[in-house]
């Protein structure tokens, strides 16, 4: 087996650890769950029966969306700094491979969440028309991505901390507003009906951003892994 | 003469004001320079 | 580095740029070289730029600083490059709060009201949250050397995020700073400014002392953490 | 059998600013034993920590060749080091086999894990407890699996942190043998304070606090 293979299967498993591990803890899915639909319904009582205009529905959008990401997404190394696991994952493989497994898990928690937000807040939300559908999901889907991998460094920064839960969205939140601010603008595009290449440049932006983010985080997290 | 001329021209006198906030600034910055050297040079 | 006569320079320096900056006289049509134009809308308080641009442009300097630390702690794990680290953003955050606090009071008397989130205002707004939020990480954790990792990182991190804003901010809200997007006189990413050679000059000058300047109360700064640093060392 | 050489060369280590290891070297290869001892909070178990990788040496190195190729400090130690210690934890929402699995699949080892398994799992007497959950678990049995976790990949460097932490006298037996077999094979370094785990130690290294006149 070559090396490059080796680190793909390791990383694989370790995923598949965490969606084991979810499963069998209920670390973070029901309360997200619960989060969405409290905050969902908060909104709707405050919007009372008010038209609003549709960049104030995306704005709200996707602050449901920044603090379900910041109640969920810090678990990850949060975890296995209480269950004193880190030391165990250190011993079985290379640090790279557990950044990748806790990165792809991320991903995929924060996407199925979005879109499960995505989904009810159409639904829910009267006003908000999205007459650009291909839009606004694909910047559900790189909107996602983006939270996931700037959360997933500042997660193992903060379980080294002390007051973990309250730090994390102070420090998430300068970095993932320029994030915020083009998701923002693009589901506004989206409700507004602009055509998909109108949107392109809002797209690349967010892209750079989770590569430049992914990028600078594998190589710190070896210095942030290893105390 | 020079009451006078601040008389009419007040923005010098805020320009006064200020200079005499810098030059305490300045002070004590230059004080705190020669204390710091002279602790640098006592520890060593 | 920071010799005595050069000490003595730039307190000269800064003060010629005080004293010029309140005495130039303003008229309408500038005819000697001490003139400088009185712009309608802006009239006195355009004199401002000398003092509180300086200020915005130090709190960048001082990040820069403190993020090119921050990677050579980790490379070097020496302490000094984490204090100069520290230095850096602790003096960063207050020329933040300067330029926050001059920058909001000229905006009340130029365009209304004391915030307006135009993207200049919102990009100081998020490194005074940066700041803050590095200090808040850094008294969140107790080991000294955790403490000075977790904290480079971040600063690292963040300091990756903000070329982002140069092009994020400008497509999301409307400016009011000169060079913002809608400026009849062409937007860029950076302040382009428009201003007589005199003014340019006496801003540049400005710009230039409050940086050295910037530079001498640092350089006191990481010298007391380090004499604090030995002081704490010799005691063990 | 693989070839060993590990060495640690003036390794300290400070905390706060603090010096808590000083000055530790010594060179092992194969059939070589050694114990780590000192008092409570003399940095036994940051040494043992630093040795195996998981905390990097303010001062001083860490070498580890295998047959001939040295390995990459700290990012390559992993595969061939087995680490006991009571602050380790396995995952408790896993069972025992799961966890051992787990271990062997994350590690890469393809080579027939099933059968190493039960066997490990056979000899520290947890076989019948092996698809309950770790959360039902005492801490002897948590320790034992610990064992099996550090032992499934064969590692040529066997590191022990108390050894017999929570163990009843089966238990110890068991851990004796696992140390003699080791010390056939390859390195073992045992931190502890415990007298009888000195007869298995080659030579001993102690850890002192050094305090500043």
């Amino acid at each position: 087996m070559t090396s490059m293979k080796r680190s793909i299967t390791t990383t694989y498993y370790l995923v598949e650890k965490e969606i084991l591990s979810e499963f069998r803890t209920r670390y973070a899915l029901n309360a997200l769950m619960m989060f969405v639909v409290t905050t969902l319904s908060i909104i709707l009582f405050s919007l009372g029966g008010e038209t609003v205009p549709a960049d104030v529905l995306s704005g709200l959008l996707w602050i449901v969306i920044f603090f379900s990401a910041m109640s969920g997404l810090s678990r990850s190394f949060v975890a296995e700094e209480e269950r004193g696991t880190v030391m165990t994952l250190q011993l079985m493989t290379h640090s790279t491979s557990v950044f990748v497994g806790k990165l792809i898990y991320n991903c995929l928690l924060a996407l199925a969440l979005n879109i499960f937000i995505g989904l009810a807040y159409q639904v829910v939300v009267a006003d908000f028309v999205v007459r650009t559908q291909s839009i606004f999901w694909t910047a559900i889907i790189l909107g996602s991505i983006g939270l996931a991998s700037a959360s997933t460094i500042l997660a193992a920064i903060i379980a080294k901390a002390n007051t973990k839960g309250t730090l994390f969205p102070v420090l998430a939140f300068p970095i993932l507003l320029p994030l915020l601010l083009t998701a923002i603008n693009a589901t506004k595009m989206a409700a507004d009906g602009a055509y998909f290449g109108e949107s392109v440049k809002e797209f690349q932006i967010l892209v750079s951003f989770s590569v430049v983010i992914i990028t600078l985080s594998l190589l710190l997290f070896e210095h942030v892994w290893k105390d | 003469m020079i009451m006078d001329f601040f008389e009419k021209n007040q923005l010098y006198i805020a320009m006064l004001v200020v200079l005499i906030n810098w030059s305490g600034i300045l002070f004590y910055l230059f004080r705190l320079d020669s204390k710091i050297s002279k602790l640098e040079k006592s520890m060593r | 580095m920071f010799s005595p006569l050069s000490k003595i320079i730039l307190s000269v320096w800064i003060t010629v740029v005080l004293i010029l900056g309140f005495a130039m006289p303003m008229v309408p049509v500038p005819q000697h070289w001490y003139e400088l134009p009185l712009i309608p809308g802006l009239e006195e308080k355009a004199r401002n730029i000398i003092f509180h641009v300086p200020m915005a442009w130090t709190t960048m300097v001082a990040f820069a600083v403190s993020v090119v630390f921050s990677i050579r702690y980790l490379k070097t794990k020496n302490y000094v490059d984490e204090i100069r680290t520290v230095a850096a953003a602790g003096l960063g955050t207050m020329f933040c709060i300067l330029a926050t606090l001059t920058g909001s009071l000229w905006a009340k008397f130029n365009w209304g009201s004391f915030w307006n989130w135009d993207p200049r205002e919102t990009s100081i707004f998020i490194l005074l949250l940066i700041y803050s939020a590095y200090f808040a990480l850094r008294s969140a954790i107790d080991n000294e050397e955790k403490k000075a990792t977790l904290s480079s990182a971040y600063a690292i991190i963040a300091g990756a995020t903000t070329p982002f804003f140069i092009f994020v901010m400008p497509r999301v809200m409307k400016g009011l700073h000169p060079g913002s997007k809608g400026d009849e006189m062409g937007s860029a990413p950076v302040a382009q400014l428009h201003m007589p050679p005199n003014m340019l000059i006496l801003f540049l000058a400005s710009i230039f002392g409050f940086t050295m300047f910037f530079y001498w109360i640092y350089n006191l700064k990481v010298r007391s953490l380090l004499l604090e640093h030995t002081h704490q060392a010799s005691r063990h | 059998m693989t070839t060993i050489h590990f060495s640690a060369q003036g390794i300290s280590k400070e905390f706060n600013r603090k010096l808590i290891v000083e000055n530790i070297s010594f060179a092992l290869g194969n059939g070589d034993s050694l114990a780590l001892v000192g008092k409570n909070g003399a940095g036994k178990s940051t040494l043992a920590k630093i040795l195996c990788g998981l905390l990097s040496p303010s001062r001083g190195s860490v070498g580890l060749t295998i047959d001939g190729t040295p390995v990459e400090y700290p990012g390559r130690m992993y595969p061939h080091i087995g680490f006991v210690a009571p602050y380790i934890n396995l995952y408790d929402e896993f069972t025992g086999i799961e966890n051992l699995s787990l271990c062997a699949r994350i590690r890469n080892h393809s080579a027939a894990p099933g059968d190493r398994i039960e066997d490990l799992l056979r000899r520290f007497s947890l076989f019948d407890k092996r698809n309950d959950e770790l959360r039902t678990y005492s801490s002897g049995m948590k320790q034992r699996l610990k064992y099996c976790a550090a032992l499934l990949h064969e590692p040529p460097l066997l590191v022990l942190d108390e050894p017999c932490a929570n163990l009843d006298e089966e238990g110890i037996a068991v851990v004796r043998a696992v140390m003699r077999e080791q010390q056939g094979t390859g390195i073992l370094i045992i931190a502890t304070n415990d007298k009888d785990d000195l007869d298995y130690a080659g030579s001993i290294v102690t850890v002192e606090r050094m305090k500043r006149p």
